[in-house]
């Protein structure tokens, strides 16, 4: 019996000392007519060995290629030290720090990390986690409309923000009649559109959601927004990839007062790709909205012998206390993920992070260089980017992935699903881990691709 | 000592740093005025510092964990080298859908799995905890209601024995909650269901067995009054443990399922999360599930579109939820297989009930004496609180120091001084033997000598911390002496 | 700096704390003639990131084969708590438990492990492991050499020892003047010929080395040998895979009196196959052979509380303690390895480990009739075997292995240059690992193989 | 508890078993009567027994662990992610040239990389420790008087600071350790030498800095006299931490060398092993080293075959020696790159000599005062044990209390109460001062409360062992209960 430590005479004994001789007979208060024990499609087991080679055969099936792609997931180097330490059994087999005696390594790690994300976001505090960049967008935007005094309910967001972040805010919000307004992007530069913005804010709003940068990697100009969006008495959420915030001013320094919140995805900060997930939504703010943040929260106070020690705290906001009236229903959140990204955090320190987005940068410029000289292939969007850009392909991109992949590269991204008004157009990245002969063989292929006509 | 307190001004670890490269064509109105506020510490220093921060932890791989409505139960450490496979960890979400053939397997395979244990139509594996996959289950409930022209409804029932994600889910999804009381034996009040039930009633939102670790007898029932009020059932699968491969949710009338993988289906809880809230439907409502689905046909697997799913409540997670969770999750129930399933629940109950007994005769108070423990059970410490002033919350910082990790203490609301205690179908007949006798011990303690117990724990890396303090002044982020001041 | 924590700040101030200006004034006593820095085939340094991309290169020209090689080192399934548990920091980064108050988890481990062994053998005592089969053989042989009454140093051994292993033996005995006598194997059953023993035996002789199973994966018959040489006066050692013994007549139960050593090589469990090492020399003997013992032993003993505790001991045998007159000149052992063994034979507990020796076994019986099917291929052997076994090809072995390999097969040992006299011979293994397809796959390939003539 | 006593007869972890099957062709008098006594326990017991045992270790990812001689450095996990990938793990070592490319890659460069630092004309990666790259040494240079007809060599002069394997390794190769005294500035006596030398000198054994941590001043002179009288000199290399990238043992004379990877090239201890112990040779006694070599041609890398090298000490172990081990050294080599060479001696020296003067300002004895130390240096408390009786034992137990794993001590033999202290250049300067900020307690403590310090350690899991009754009543495997009466 996998994973169960019974032996025959193990359970004899135990339903003896209940004056039971079957483990049926526990079950006698379920309505007999509910049993139902057939598992049609359930396997029969696998022992380890079995399973591993099986799954070995599965993962090798993604194949070994040169990848390109970032929209919102990013290849980045892991420190080998980051999931050694975070898969020790003491932090991957532990539950959420409810005990705080005996949950102080967990708690102590928040709490460095909520301190890591709060100067990073330049904002006075962190929570201790929200699931993914998406849904973390949406508890701001939800945080936002509990917090401001009018009645609007209706949020401003660029069409240039990532588009699976907007079909995540929509399920999320659409059932509390959060209505979002998409603001278009300026065709020229990929930024927020001014005339757009302006005619869209002439109607109260409670939110302006910045995305730093954007989906297009293009980088916006949130200082002037920010300004304009308090202005109107509205809130200011900054959607911002933590990495570019290494180079870039944080949200809390924004325009005159700084943005309110600052959320977004905190995965390439040592969380690998992994198809997707699990990431790590992180969501900070300044410390007078702090009660109406979702979310954990681990805090710093001290022990019956005066000595520092961290806890769980302000537990009054969240579900198991509030209930139907928290700030959200979020209970398990991404905890390891805190505590690989604060080890991978601890392990670059302050300048490894500023390397590493400067390099992405660089390594995106320069691969913006080698590919735009290439005949027919230009950038979409003027406006600086971080470490993706829009390219504009002579031929349907999604031909043109399809034969880079036979040179063992993923190309990027194929816009047109999401933006077919841009017509061909392939979202690239290229961060830290390229080296310029991956660079150049990049450029090679795709140079070759398009010698070739379209299939 | 805080990582912050061991960094030196330009300590480096060179092996982890890219090198120089320029950033200085981006405008300058755009670029950061003074670094962020991270760590300088050598490898050795970080090393250090997070292992031996490890060691500060309760964790399952280390101790007994019998904490209530959690499943903390040993998580394969197959799972967690199998996630971390290269063509697994390292795929990018966006790969295109010919290379994710092996992945797409894994998922599907699992969605059949737990179709076929909840005895749902279909699964969709996307939300990634237990409190998303309520908010997934209510939209759906609710985009059906809509779907059929029906405005009106806008209750969720919550027993008051529910967990509190129950009701905040319902509030996420614009519905109101509306709480009915438990009976005295553990069972919903059938009398205060039928009030409440109208043609304002969405649904019903269950756990089964419940919070109180009781089956629900009269689900049947149940299910019966709330479909002819119009409303849809949900089940909140967080204590699917004690059924697992026995009773199926779908058998029992219900619309609607979340599962917890990282409950039943032993995914590491990592501190927190993450986990894992795949969501079940019946036929009527598998339209509404949320996407990505994957699709598994002759040719091999696809990723379900839009377009073949119109009504679907949409998009949960910017990519596909917690996959190597889910991967996980998978390779536990092809461990299992059909007959572990089964197995799951029945050693899970047999290893509650037997604690139960145990500590029952040890002086301690049943909740709901009259019932079968599910996979967990209710403790009530009322008694003890009165005759020593001992609470339910000392015993469990003294457990700590016996090298248990508490159980849950305080919930469900509606018992006094409760302890909700599971064990788990992992832990062996010697864990429990061992707990019941500290219980017995710290019981002995209580009486002779209240205050040892009241005052602890003693040997945890701190003592007992000041919850109160922390809330009242909440220090939430380091700040480097100068500033702090 | 990798690795190196020193700010320019601190290695300032720590010099001026000594006086000094410059690191160069603290290499003032070495002759200047000597300092070289000049390091013409050292590399520039790489980065971890760059350093794991060129190390997955590198790994992945192994390639992905089916294997059936055996011959002294063994697939096996390692549970994948293993290695996760081994090189935790405790255990990986920990020196010899010197400190034995500060080294109990390492010590308990190898008490442990120890008590493992010493029941496999079926002997009293184990040491906590020497450095691999081959060298822990030369160990006891040496062993067997200071307890032997007589002056005699010749040893016999078996023809049919491992090749590899006598090669070592001539390494490592022939600085001490210990003589090997080869003993021829019988054609027929593949075992020790009792006609070229009982002629090697008429002259003195020290100890006769027994390997169960031989290199040919023949079962020796060690009951008569065992008596025979004790007999003679002589000691007995048996050279065993441990995990044979999970099934088979263990040492300490040969003959009327059982061998005197047995030592071997341990890592079939737990021990990753890694191109050959590390692996796990395993000694165990009689508790009256104890003191002549080579390597550390783990025992326990009491604290000043009267607690049980383990620690190191009978250090006296020991180079540190006695230095030219200890048992052997081993210092740093396997330790890591007996941790992951010790929590392997936990893991697979007694039945996991017969099932696994029981199963090896099976499968390769198997396999053997499924390649004795094909025209031309006959078992060189009739004795019983173990895991592994002699077939006799129609054509030269290395070529058929080349081929094999083409079609993803590493199909076995070549044994001609070890053993011309056998011909086109070829030694074949498969363990648990190995499912009916797979060697239904192997009979598959090799039938084609051999329908083409050879190249 | 042992993992014995954890164990229930049946008990089983199904997942790791492969199934039962077939051995019963097996001669019934081949087989073994009883089951042997190997644990049967859950996988859960088994992760939580060796995950808590493991928490009952001191280790370099936890404490400070200054142990002199046995360069205690940080082990970067980098080397062991990438010893661990498939295609170097699951290699098996018979597998075919053709598919060895890239480990062979690895392992020329490390053999190029030594033989650089070193000042040797090659390398041979295949002993497994110290000890048996010392055997082989001394075995070639045993060849290589043999192949001269030069048989009346016996001797090898070993100084009386030498470690405890360099006798004992050659007593291994027949030789006789004929022992040299050091003199009171820590360097080798030259009249002792040059007394000691002769024509029945095989060679000499040096490590340099000695194990006194100093670096021998008169080593051209020594190198002179051995040479003279048709010796070889041997290089102990154990302490090259202290003159890597610096100073060349092949500068210095020596014509082999061995080095302890586990030591300088930084990989992991292990709690005993296993460790590398590469050994090189000058050109007249590279013919010697043993096999198998990796020989690095334009076509690619292959094993230098026996053929080409008849003269070969020959195999040391049955396949190449500790590759994994190797593949780590590798690691290091090429993430210290040419630079980080020089720069691990410069720290270590840095960190050796401000730590000997923090602490002889803190009130202790150089056992050397007037000497710089290299990468370590020796304190002896010979002062401390005749005003307090206080020993350097004592201080060790003692040190653990603090949070620090004790220096070795005792040795080398010939200082007395002495304790051999090796910080490494992985360790912070903040590291270094709460050390001596420990042993600055430890001494008040020694002269204030004697029998505290005599009674430590109190904090670890066991108080103070007994170490003469583990010798005298050696208990050295468990039996059950029934059995061991
Ligand atoms: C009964 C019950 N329902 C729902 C949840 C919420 O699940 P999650 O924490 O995964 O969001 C929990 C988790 O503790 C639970 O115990
Ligand atoms: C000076 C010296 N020489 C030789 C050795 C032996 O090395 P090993 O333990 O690797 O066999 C050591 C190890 O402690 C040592 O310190």
């Amino acid at each position: 019996m996998p994973y169960i430590p019974h032996t025959p005479e193990d359970v004899a004994a135990m339903l003896a000392s209940m004056d039971l001789t079957d483990i049926g007979q526990l079950f006698a208060e379920i309505p007999a007519g509910l049993c139902n024990e057939a598992l049609a499609r359930v396997p029969a087991a696998l022992n380890e060995m079995q399973l591993m080679r099986l799954a070995r055969e599965r993962a090798a099936q993604s194949g070994d290629y040169l990848c390109f792609l970032g929209a919102g997931a990013y290849e980045h180097h892991i420190p080998a030290a980051v999931w050694q330490i975070a898969t020790r059994g003491e932090f991957y087999s532990a539950y959420t720090p409810y005990q705080a005696e005996a949950s102080q390594g967990t708690l102590q790690v928040l709490y460095e990390w909520q301190t890591m994300m709060a100067s990073l976001t330049g904002l006075d505090v962190s929570n201790a986690s929200l699931y993914d960049g998406a849904s973390a967008l949406a508890e701001a935007v939800l945080m936002a409309v509990r917090l401001h005094r009018g009645d609007s309910r209706r949020v401003l967001v660029s069409a240039g923000l990532h588009p699976h972040y907007r079909a995540v805010l929509a399920t999320l919000l659409a059932p509390q009649q959060v209505g979002l307004a998409e603001i278009g992007f300026d065709p020229a530069s990929g930024r927020l559109d001014p005339h757009a913005l302006e005619r869209a804010g002439s109607a109260p709003f409670v939110a302006l959601v910045i995305a730093q940068p954007n989906f297009f990697g293009v980088l916006e100009e949130p200082d002037a927004l920010t300004d304009w969006a308090h202005e109107k008495g509205a809130l200011v959420i900054g959607a911002c990839n933590p990495l570019a915030l290494a180079l870039l001013r944080p949200p809390g320094a924004w325009g005159r007062d700084g943005a309110d919140i600052a959320c977004g995805e905190a995965q390439p900060f040592g969380i690998p790709l992994c198809a997707g997930g699990p990431y790590l939504g992180y969501l900070c703010c300044r410390q007078e909205y702090l009660r109406q943040m979702p979310g954990r929260i681990a805090g710093r106070t001290l022990d019956a012998a005066g000595q520092p020690g961290y806890t769980l705290t302000l537990q009054a906001r969240e579900q198991h206390i509030r209930r139907a009236r928290a700030t959200s229903n979020i209970c398990t959140n991404q905890g390891l993920m805190v505590t690989a990204s604060a080890i991978h955090l601890a392990l670059l320190g302050a300048q490894g992070v500023e390397q590493v987005a400067a390099s992405s940068h660089a390594n995106t410029l320069r691969l913006l260089a080698l590919l735009t000289a290439i005949p027919g292939v230009t950038r979409m969007f003027d406006a600086p980017v971080f470490h993706e850009a829009v390219l504009r392909l002579p031929q349907s991109a999604a031909g043109v992935l399809e034969r880079l992949r036979g040179r063992g590269i993923l190309g990027g991204l194929e816009l047109c699903p999401h933006h077919p008004e841009l017509g061909h157009a392939l979202l690239v990245c290229a961060t830290e881990t390229k080296t310029e002969a991956d660079l150049q063989r990049y450029a090679a292929a795709l140079a070759e691709v398009l010698e070739t006509a379209p299939c | 000592m805080l990582i912050f307190e061991r960094s030196r001004p330009g300590r480096r670890n060179a092996a982890q740093q890219p090198g120089a490269a320029d950033a200085g064509d981006l405008p300058a109105a755009l670029r950061r005025a003074s670094r962020p506020l991270l760590p300088e510490v050598s490898e050795l220093d970080a090393v250090r510092h997070y292992t031996t921060l490890s060691q500060r932890n309760f964790s399952v791989d280390t101790q007994f964990y019998p904490l209530g409505s959690c499943t903390m139960k040993y998580n394969p450490r197959a799972a967690n080298a199998l996630a971390q496979l290269p063509g697994f960890a390292d795929r990018h979400p966006l790969a295109p859908a010919a290379t994710a053939q092996g992945l797409l397997a894994c998922l599907w395979e699992l969605q059949e799995i737990l179709a076929d244990v909840t005895g749902m139509a279909a699964i969709c594996l996307t939300p990634m905890a237990g409190a998303q996959g309520e908010f997934a289950g209510i939209a759906m409930m609710r985009a059906y209601h809509l779907a059929r022209g029906d405005h009106a409804r806008r209750d969720i029932i919550v027993p008051d024995a529910a967990h509190g994600t129950n009701p905040a889910s319902v509030g996420m999804c614009g519905y109101v909650a509306r709480e009915i009381p438990t009976g005295a034996d553990g069972d919903v009040d059938l009398a205060a269901l039928r009030a409440a039930c109208g043609p304002q009633t969405a649904g019903l939102m269950l756990t089964n067995p419940s919070t109180l670790g009781v089956f629900e007898r009269n689900i049947e029932a149940i299910a019966g009054i709330v479909h002819a009020a119009g409303g849809l059932l949900y089940y909140d699968g967080a204590n699917l443990n004690a059924i697992l491969g026995k009773v199926k949710p779908g058998d029992m009338g219900f619309d609607v399922v979340h599962l917890n993988l990282h409950k039943t289906f032993s995914t590491p809880h990592g501190g927190g999360g993450p986990g894992a809230g795949a969501v079940g439907a019946s036929a009527r409502l598998a339209p509404f599930l949320p996407l990505p689905q994957v699709a598994g046909e002759a040719g091999g697997y696809r990723w379900l579109s839009e377009a073949e799913r119109p009504r679907s409540i949409g998009r949960l997670s910017a990519f596909m939820g917690n996959v190597g969770v889910l991967l996980r999750a998978w390779a536990y129930t092809r461990l299992l297989g059909r007959d572990g399933m089964r197995r799951v629940a029945e050693h899970a109950t047999l290893n509650a009930n037997y604690l139960l007994h145990a500590l029952q005769r040890a002086g301690f108070d049943a909740a709901y004496p009259g019932r079968h423990a599910g996979h967990e059970f209710v403790l009530t410490l009322k008694r003890l609180k009165e005759e020593t002033d001992v609470s339910a919350m000392d015993v469990c910082k003294r457990l700590l120091d016996k090298g248990f990790y508490a159980p849950t203490a305080y919930f469900p609301l509606l018992v006094p001084e409760c302890l909700l205690i599971e064990p788990t179908e992992t832990e062996s007949r010697e864990t429990l033997d061992a707990f019941v006798a500290a219980m017995r011990e710290i019981l002995a303690e209580a009486h002779d000598e209240p205050e040892r117990v009241k005052g602890a724990p003693y040997t945890m890396p701190v003592r007992r911390l000041d919850e109160v303090r922390a809330a009242r002044e909440p220090d939430l982020a380091w700040r480097p002496p100068a500033q702090k001041a």
